[in-house]
């Protein structure tokens, strides 16, 4: 046996094992996490029928086909409504107005979070204060009255349910957002951008946002599932907007029209189970990108970061 | 102390916004009451009442800033007007007979859930890939997913219409007498049954899984691996050094829960006709009334500020590090 | 609990002791308010705390004397003398009086307005009263008939009568005597100095709060209510079928005309043609159907409700045209009116634009939005497009009010005569210029000689004169087609008779199932418990 | 080879220094929105580094070196007091924190190579955009390459490594590449913040020995700020004591720490493991050092008439041969007590001492 | 010179690790943390563990303590304490072994601090579980505790933020002898802190030892610090021993390569200045060898025939 001293070439990992980029194996990660796939195969299956909807089932989905409350059948796979509408024509194509609500509000309360997140930890002082009071006072207001309230003053229509969703629903990712930023922020390579000339703009979304990823996805995901919620729970309540076929307004219709009452259960249930499963693979999805980003929360460990700080 | 200080203060500016929200959000409604109401008469109305009514119940042409100050005025001497759809109760009155119901509803199904819910996240943190660890987070989780009125409606309908449980509605029997009886005490658990549990059951995966990730973050501080050392007894240390720390973070979001548990109770108390405040903001809306609505949200909103209030005093109490600076 | 009801059911003796439950739909809770000029009267102020001089009862059409026993209308049509009926006392004992009916006037006047027409009210002794006009004004008979009375004594001494939450009222009704009130329950019990005794056979009535169909409706369902007077979706199934011996509905056409309003200020719809070929375009079978479950009564070109059936032209009503389904006739005339057709199979208006226009319905009204979504989808199959918006009611009546809306479905007026559906549909007095409030002809449609006839009618005292005039009334309406009406409005009503019989039926119909219509009364006091 | 141990033009003072630093000060504000309180970190700190010079901060944790970095780089924003790059005072000159033309005349390392280098990007893009944005890259694409590439063999780096993701890097070779960065914009001037405590021990010398090249091969001067006195006095040709805010103590480094004059530069001179003086801990002589080091932490605050300290500001004492420019900033010092530096010989107050401090302390 | 000094390899070992091999076990790849490592440590020594970040001092500590958690996995060898063999121990003797024969000191006192109880608190846990002494009892022996660290044992009501870094670190000590263990670990413990401080801590610690008798098993990377305080000491380099002998010994004449730069990491105090070379970047030593005695007492594990790769553009710079 032999003791060699070796010059390492420059390329090998010295301290992780995996000579990737970090997003790179992010994705990998993603990509080999079961709860991952199941979430994001059940997602595919809800995009697929969300685009194909118009395909599958064309025209009108709330046109009246058939006799009322019929149970399922092979005519009609999850029976009618006391309308005489197809159930499924109408969960499958409620699915577009759902995902679609869902995804605009998601995307953008994300979109503000980041703004105000990345503000408020570039500048900090003042901007941070005022940014920080402001979404605070939002994340404190009780969020479903405040909804029921915006629902009922503004006039109804899809553009109104994705205003208030996105106005109820935008601190929370503020908040995380910022903190995530803020701990970037504050980390040496974000001065040695400012030390090595960059501009504001370019360290906020070249040199942090990289670096906020998962967060942002996870967020994302957080605002996904709360803007399905809050947009069925708005319909429920019928200060949606009622001339849409979306989930909320399939059972909003179904105990209007006293599905339960009448033992529909097939109008009541098909609707209310795709928000579950949608907001179930969103939320798996969720705890997978937690998972792999936070290696602690997975039974698997990888080597722990050699962190030994000199001074406190 | 300080932080206290600081805290009350941001509270008061939170207050200060709602109450400016609330003020703003009426007046871009198009519209207004009167006509609301007279469309819900089908025209049992004359015209001429229609202006009595306006001018009794002060929607005025005063410029917004003269409303403004007479609004806040109002509010700092505790007067929110007279509800328009319970003409002339006061407002506070009506919602002094029903934020009870709310609490005890709300604060219900928020405590069990909370406490249910951390103690299952200690445990399935404590004994991570145990049973409890991984058959729970999943079947709580996809509870979670549905929708509070769903899951309501098919309480309800199961355990209310079909199986005969549990009474469907109301907080109490309709014309029991209100009163320290056993019969009337027992009569309201039964009634709260249903709706809490709905609550309880959508809010509780939530719990859980944040206990259980902080719980584990917390599992693997040195504080811990020194316990250990120290040959603590495991019961001593999950509990005074893992959960006491872990709980740190749940107890702010309980703060927050607060919010969601009000907007949830929201929907079980309409599904359950349950008398609460946000049965009641549902009326009001429906009903268009201003005045009530604005006290309702305004209660709402102090109500879940005094309790994050509270919450923060005592993570004072259970953080030493909060209480010296 | 929540079956305790149903487990009375068979008990003779819980049948006497027990509560006539009604539940009350639109009311989450109640406040312990019982004036009548409150915005929201709690439910039975008027129908069973104070009651009226006369009921005029839709589903038979004829009128019941109630506090006065006869009155005579002066032959100038200037005057109405009522004769009050004796031995009346107030649920406190005092005697009602002449004064009362009086007072009653004046205060309503005085909070609530209206009654313009109204010159004087006098008291001749105790027991007559008489109201003069300040025109001849015979629909003035049922206003005024169905105002219901107010003690004198009792609200003269009160400061600010508006504002009294009146918690314990003193009425002439058969119950009167408020009982463990709660806010989502309360109870009325007999009033001990009622006038016919014999007809409080009930223990009292019970009102449960809910803030909307679906509890009321789940409360019906579960037994758990004797009377269901709300819509209940399915009614068979969810309703009757649960206990067929003792569950029944009965649903008169005796509610106002619901009809489909176009703006006629706005182009095209200031075109008859387009009013008629559009209504003909619509399927009524289909919306009645699907809108109202099929219970409700397709409307014909008199525009008159089942309400109205004995005031009804039969020669108008026979040779109705453009009230029927026929799409091919609805294109044909459209074609004719200048709106054709392009290469996609829709129209287009004069100025080049497509055919396109909107339907208001609040949001919170369910089932005319279905009646709007049917009738988008029948327009389509004549080119045009009708795209329905469900905003809150407010906004839509704001809408209305300010005439800037396309189209909207709408309610009409309901009275024991025609004189007012038709003055609100036709008569030019009540159209306003867009951009002014008006709170009756929201389509702003106004007609000279028609005009003329709602004069002559205001003068007519005598009821078959009156019919005479209303026929050519209906001929007008046939030709100007002023709106699109729809169907008759169902007096939605269903009970539950195992604990109370005596119910108002089809074969009995001496009342309709309203909890809220003056001949509601009728019915508290002729139900009885089961032996 | 000893010629590198010193300055080559260290000795060059007539010049206009690279840097100096007049009258310092920061406070941070502390507590929220509403709070008025402050935190005083620097207090009227003076200092001069001159062409080619490595002075080098030494202080315990918290006395404020990497606040006067950060407040000389400007990613803080100075109090009080003026820095003066080739005689200009940068804050007067560019309002701008982010001004280009500062930047490219002063750089920075920074303590932690793990936080300093962005782990989103490859190693090149942290020299291509530090050449970029000053540009100094060169007029074509294949000038940056190879300008890239020198930078790297400057810093003893292997050019394959540009496109590594710093992850893949160990600790010292990411300090180089920070280094790299730095040096990519051609400054007068770089600050160090610690630059090896973050590193394995066995890689540390490498870097100062990197250092070391930079001042001697490229003229740059350096503020190294450490708190190992150790390696400042191997770097550096001068070493500054940096003690609760404010400098005390200055001087060639070889003879400062072999006489300390600041009670707190012999406690820290003291407190060094050394194994060649292993045992000599000696718990008395701590004490006293400890007890003048408390003693005169308070007197620049708050002068107590009983002690030895005043109110009023501590004037600057030579210390021994003028030729070190050694000097020490403390009331107990006695420059009659002799070159060894016992600054606590006993000495009784000299009499007639203004007890006054009333206006000194209005002025803290 | 202490008693064990003079003692040294003449009593009977406390502390006998005999070829302790640690992995992490990870879902792609173990990695061998520590590799046949053997040392002992007799009554009163202080023995030192050196060697750069992520070497593996940390894990045999925490394997003496059987403190490994999941992923990690003690693959071989043998610990033996007192003549007890500790991977035997069953979970209850093991809590008993704990702290009452062998205590430790971890490396950051903040974070091994519970942050929400009080010092107090802390220390009273400890008599209460091991000793079964009442509350009351526990106190009072708590405040001499710390009295012995020159803590005022008022401060037995702080909690642990309310302290400075030094005195937490006191604390941690103190309560690490609390129980008079045999052996006493401390991983790095004044890493966190200044050097002033450090060497109050240092100091303390000594004297305890004088006065109690334990013996040290003390983790650094600081070779001066360590050199200044132990008897005998190993120098690990990835997961291996590659040289172990008495203190003095390796700082006058370090034999393994790796030594050598370690102890030239740590430029003189005194004396004149002397270019020093460090182990240049990336340079990686592979399967070292077991070790071999090259002088008395001293061991170390030989250098191969393949002479070391040096990064010349590195050494160049340094040596000029
Ligand atoms: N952003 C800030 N807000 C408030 N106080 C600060 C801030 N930054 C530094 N300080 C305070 O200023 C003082 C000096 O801190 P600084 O970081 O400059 O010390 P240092 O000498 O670099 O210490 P170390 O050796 O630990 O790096 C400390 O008391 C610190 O608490
Ligand atoms: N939880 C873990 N999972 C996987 N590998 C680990 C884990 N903990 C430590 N390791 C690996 O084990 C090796 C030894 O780690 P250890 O903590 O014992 O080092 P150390 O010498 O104490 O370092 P330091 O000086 O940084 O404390 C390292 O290579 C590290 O990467
Ligand atoms: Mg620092
Ligand atoms: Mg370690």
């Amino acid at each position: 046996m032999t003791t060699a001293i070796l010059k390492q070439p420059g390329t090998t990992a010295a301290k992780t094992p995996a000579a990737r980029k970090p997003n790179r194996s992010f994705v990998h990660g993603i990509l080999t996490n079961k709860k991952a796939l199941t979430g994001m195969a059940v997602m595919l299956v809800f995009i697929a029928l969300a685009l194909l909807a118009p395909l599958l089932f064309p025209g009108d989905p709330s046109r009246i086909t058939a006799m009322a409350s019929m149970e399922p059948s092979a005519e009609h796979w999850l029976g009618t409504t006391a309308k005489g509408q197809d159930v499924l024509a109408l969960t499958v194509h409620g699915s577009r107005s759902s995902l679609f609500v869902g995804l605009t509000v998601g995307f953008a309360s994300t979109f503000i979070g980041i703004l105000v997140g990345l503000a408020s930890a570039y500048f900090g002082k003042f901007i941070d204060e005022a940014l920080s009071l402001v979404t605070n006072v939002f994340l404190l207001l009780p969020g479903l009255p405040l909804l029921v309230i915006l629902a009922a003053f503004l006039p109804p229509g899809l553009g109104t349910v994705i205003l208030v969703l996105v106005i109820t629903g935008w601190a929370g990712s503020a908040r995380v957002l910022r903190s995530q930023a803020l701990s970037i922020r504050s980390k040496d390579f974000v001065a040695a951008a400012v030390v090595s000339g960059e501009r504001a703009g370019r360290i906020m979304f070249r040199e942090i946002l990289p670096n906020m990823a998962s967060i942002v996805m996870g967020t994302l995901l957080a605002c996904v599932i709360y803007g399905i919620g809050a947009q069925a729970g708005l319909e429920f309540l019928g200060l949606g907007d009622a001339s849409t076929v979306s989930w909320g307004n399939n059972l909003f219709w179904a105990g209007n029209e006293g599905a339960l009452l009448t033992g529909s259960w097939w109008v009541f249930v098909p609707s209310g189970v795709c928000i579950a499963l949608v907001a179930f693979a969103l939320a798996l999805i969720n705890y997978a990108v937690d998972e792999v980003t936070n290696p602690r929360l997975r039974k698997i460990k990888t080597p722990k970061d050699t962190d030994r700080s000199a001074s406190k | 102390m300080r932080f206290i200080l600081r805290r009350l203060g941001f509270y008061l500016i939170a207050f200060w916004a709602s109450i400016t929200l609330n003020f703003l959000l009426p007046r871009f409604m198009p519209g207004d009451p009167v006509s609301r109401m007279f469309a819900r008469t089908q025209d049992r109305m004359q015209p001429e009442q229609i202006e009595a009514l306006r001018k009794l119940l002060g929607v005025d042409d005063r410029p917004l800033w003269e409303q403004y100050i007479g609004y806040m005025t109002n509010i700092f001497t505790g007067q929110m007007g007279v509800s328009i759809s319970r003409f002339p109760t006061p407002v506070t009155e009506v919602i002094a007979s029903q934020i009870g119901w709310t609490l005890l509803l709300g604060g219900t199904a928020l405590v069990i859930a909370a406490v249910v819910g951390n103690l299952l996240g200690v445990l399935a943190a404590w004994r991570r890939g145990g049973a409890i660890d991984s058959a729970l987070p999943p079947l709580l989780v996809f509870i979670g997913s549905f929708p509070y009125f769903w899951l309501a409606m098919g309480a309800l309908y199961l355990f209310g219409v079909v199986l005969n449980w549990f009474p469907i509605r109301h907080a109490f029997t309709a014309g029991l007498e209100p009163g320290f009886t056993w019969e009337y005490i027992g009569d309201v658990g039964a009634h709260l049954v249903l709706p809490a549990l709905t609550i309880v059951l959508v809010s509780i995966g939530g719990w859980m899984l944040g206990m259980r990730n902080t719980m584990i973050a917390t599992n693997s501080e040195d504080y811990i691996t020194m316990a250990e050392a120290k040959g603590l007894r495991p019961g001593r240390i999950m509990l005074r050094y893992a959960a006491r720390n872990a709980m740190l973070p749940s107890v702010t979001s309980f703060g927050m829960g607060l919010g969601f548990v009000v907007g949830g109770a929201l929907l079980t108390e309409v599904v359950f006709a349950y008398p609460g405040v946000g049965y009641q903001l549902l009326n009001a809306v429906q009903g268009l009334d201003y005045p009530l609505m604005q006290g309702l949200f305004l209660t709402i909103t102090a109500a879940v500020l005094l309790a994050n209030f509270l919450v923060d005093i005592l993570y004072v109490r259970l953080d030493p590090r909060v209480r010296s600076n | 609990a929540a079956n305790g009801n149903k487990a009375a059911g068979t008990d003779a003796a819980a049948n006497a002791s027990a509560f006539l439950t009604i539940p009350r739909e639109d009311m989450g809770t109640f406040v312990q308010n019982f004036n009548p000029f409150a915005p929201t009267v709690n439910p039975m102020v008027q129908q069973s705390i104070y009651e009226s001089l006369l009921i005029f009862n839709p589903a038979k059409g004829d009128t019941v004397p109630w506090l006065a026993t006869e009155w005579e209308a002066a032959d100038d049509g200037r005057s109405i003398t009522f004769t009050l009926r004796d031995g009346v006392k107030w649920s406190d004992g005092q005697p009602f009086v002449a004064e009362d009916v009086a007072y009653t006037f004046e205060l309503q006047k005085k909070l609530k307005g209206g009654f313009e027409y109204l010159d004087t009210v006098s008291a001749e002794g105790t027991n007559k009263v008489t109201f003069t006009f300040n025109k001849p004004w015979s629909p003035a008979l049922y206003d005024v008939g169905h105002l219901t009375i107010l003690p004198k004594h009792v609200w003269s001494a009160l400061a600010d009568p508006e504002k009294e939450a009146n918690a314990k009222p003193v009425g002439t009704g058969p119950y009167t005597e408020v009982d463990s009130f709660q806010a989502q329950s309360f109870v009325l019990r007999k009033n001990p100095n009622y006038w016919q005794p014999e007809k409080q056979k009930i223990a009292g009535i019970k009102m449960l709060a809910f803030a909307g169909n679906d509890g009321a409706n789940l409360a019906a369902a579960n037994g758990d209510v004797d009377w269901a007077p709300q819509y209940i979706p399915n009614i068979e199934k969810t309703f009757v079928s649960k206990d067929k011996e003792h569950r029944h509905y009965w649903f008169p056409a005796t509610g106002a005309m619901i009809n489909w309003q176009l703006n006629t200020t706005k182009a095209p719809f200031n075109d008859v043609d387009v009013r008629k070929a559009l209504s003909m375009a619509v399927d009524r079978e289909q919306v009645t159907t699907i809108g109202m479950s099929g219970y409700a009564e397709p409307a014909d070109c008199t525009g008159l409700s089942g309400n109205y059936e004995t005031w009804k032209n039969n020669e108008v009503k026979e040779n109705c045209s453009w009230t029927k389904l026929d799409v091919q006739k609805a294109n044909e005339l459209l074609d004719k009116a200048g709106y054709p057709k392009g290469a996609d199979g829709k129209r287009t208006l004069k100025d080049g634009k497509p055919f396109e226009f909107k339907i208001s319905v609040g949001a919170s009204s369910s089932d005319w939005l279905s009646v709007a979504n049917v009738i988008a989808q029948n327009l389509a199959e004549v080119g045009v497009t009708a795209k329905v918006e469900s905003p809150d009611w407010a906004a839509v009546v704001a809408g209305y009010e300010t005439g800037d809306f396309d189209s909207g479905i709408v309610w009409s007026a309901n009275d024991p005569s025609p004189y007012k559906y038709f003055n609100s549909s036709m008569g030019t007095a009540t159209v306003k210029p867009v951009g002014t409030k008006t709170f009756d002809n929201y389509h702003r449609f106004g007609d000279a000689e028609a005009d003329a006839l709602l004069a002559e009618f205001a003068a007519e005292s005598d009821e078959s004169k009156q019919k005479d005039i209303a026929n050519k009334l209906q001929e007008e309406y046939d030709d100007a087609a002023p709106l699109v009406p729809l169907f008759s409005g169902p007096e939605w009503g269903a009970f539950n008779d195992t604990r109370f019989t005596g119910w108002p039926t089809e074969d009995n119909p001496y009342a309709t199932l309203s909890v809220r219509s003056p001949s509601t009364v009728l019915v508290l006091t002729t139900l009885e418990p089961r032996k | 080879m000893s010629h590198s141990l010193t300055s080559p033009v260290a000795a060059s003072t007539s010049r206009t220094p690279a840097l100096e630093i007049r009258g310092l000060g920061k406070s941070f504000p502390i507590g929220g929105l509403f709070s008025r309180d402050s935190v005083r970190a620097l207090h009227g700190v003076d200092l001069t580094i001159n062409r080619g010079e490595i002075v080098a901060l030494v202080g315990e944790s918290g006395s404020g070196k990497s606040t006067l970095a950060r407040c000389v780089a400007r990613l803080e924003k100075p109090t009080r007091g003026a820095i003066l790059i080739d005689g200009v005072d940068i804050l007067k000159r560019d309002r701008f924190q982010a001004s280009r033309a500062f930047r490219s005349q002063l750089q920075m390392v920074f303590q932690d190579p793990f936080g300093s280098l962005n782990p989103a990007h490859r190693i090149e893009h942290f020299l291509r955009r530090s050449l970029a944005i000053h540009g100094k890259g060169g007029g074509s694409a294949e000038e940056t390459v190879r300008r890239l590439e020198e930078l790297m063999t400057t810093v003893g780096l292997q050019a394959d490594m540009l496109n590594s993701y710093p992850h893949e890097l160990s600790g010292g070779q990411r300090q180089r590449v920070a280094i790299a960065r730095a040096l990519a914009v051609e400054p007068q001037v770089i600050l160090a913040d610690e630059p090896t405590s973050m590193l394995d021990v066995s890689v540390r010398i490498g870097v100062l020995n990197l250092m070391r090249k930079l001042r001697d091969e490229q003229g740059i001067s350096m503020l190294y700020i450490t708190h190992d006195l150790a390696s400042a006095r191997y770097l550096a040709d001068r070493t500054a004591v940096m003690f609760a805010g404010e400098l005390v103590e200055e001087g060639e480094s070889l003879d400062l720490l072999s006489n300390p004059a600041h009670p707190y530069t012999q406690l820290l001179v003291s407190a060094v493991p050394d194994p060649a003086r292993a045992g000599s801990y000696d718990p008395v002589r701590r004490a006293e050092l400890r007890q003048a080091v408390m003693a005169s932490t308070t007197c620049a605050f708050d002068g107590d008439p009983n002690q030895a300290c005043s109110a009023e500001e501590p004037v600057r004492h030579q210390v021994g041969d003028p030729e070190n420019r050694h000097w020490v900033r403390c009331h107990l010092y006695r420059p009659w007590a002799g070159a060894a530096g016992h600054a606590l010989a006993g000495e009784p107050t000299p009499p007639g001492r203004p007890a006054s401090n009333a206006q000194e302390k209005a002025s803290a | 010179m202490t008693i064990s000094q003079v003692s040294f390899g003449s009593h009977e070992p406390v502390l006998d690790v005999k070829d302790l091999t640690v992995k992490y076990i990870g879902d792609t790849r173990s990695t061998t943390a520590v590799d046949r490592v053997s040392f002992s440590i007799g009554t009163g020594e202080v023995f030192g563990l050196a060697g750069e970040s992520g070497c593996g001092k940390s894990t045999i500590a925490n394997s003496i303590m059987r403190l490994l958690k999941d992923p990690a996995k003690i693959a071989g060898g043998s610990i033996s304490f007192g003549g007890k063999d500790v991977l035997a121990m069953s979970p209850e003797e093991l809590r008993r072994f704990r702290w009452q024969d062998v205590a430790m000191v971890f490396q950051s006192a903040m974070n091994s601090l519970n942050p929400v109880l009080t010092i107090g608190e802390q220390i009273v846990d400890i008599f209460t579980t091991h000793a079964g002494y009442s509350r009351k009892e526990s106190l009072r022996r708590a405040a001499e505790l710390l009295e012995l660290v020159r803590i005022d044992p008022a401060r037995l009501k702080s909690y642990p933020h309310q302290l400075s870094g030094g005195m937490r670190q006191r604390a941690v000590i103190a309560m690490a002898v609390a129980l008079k263990p045999s052996l006493l670990i401390l991983d790095e413990p004044t890493t966190a802190l200044d050097v002033v401080v450090q060497q109050e801590i240092m100091a303390q610690i000594k004297e305890l030892q004088r006065e109690l008798g334990f013996s040290v098993l003390f983790i650094t990377h600081d070779m001066s610090l360590m050199v200044e305080l132990s008897h005998r000491m190993a120098v690990m380099y990835g997961g291996r021993i590659v040289e172990t002998a008495k203190a003095q010994d390796v700082y006058t004449n370090p034999r393994h390569p790796y030594t050598q730069a370690l102890m030239g990491a740590f430029p003189p105090l005194t004396g004149p200045r002397v270019p020093l070379t460090g182990l240049p970047d990336g340079v990686k030593f592979r399967n070292i060898p077991d070790l071999t005695e090259a002088a008395p007492g001293h061991f170390v594990a030989p250098l191969g025939a393949d002479a070391p790769v040096i990064d010349s553009a590195d050494l160049a710079g340094a040596a000029r």
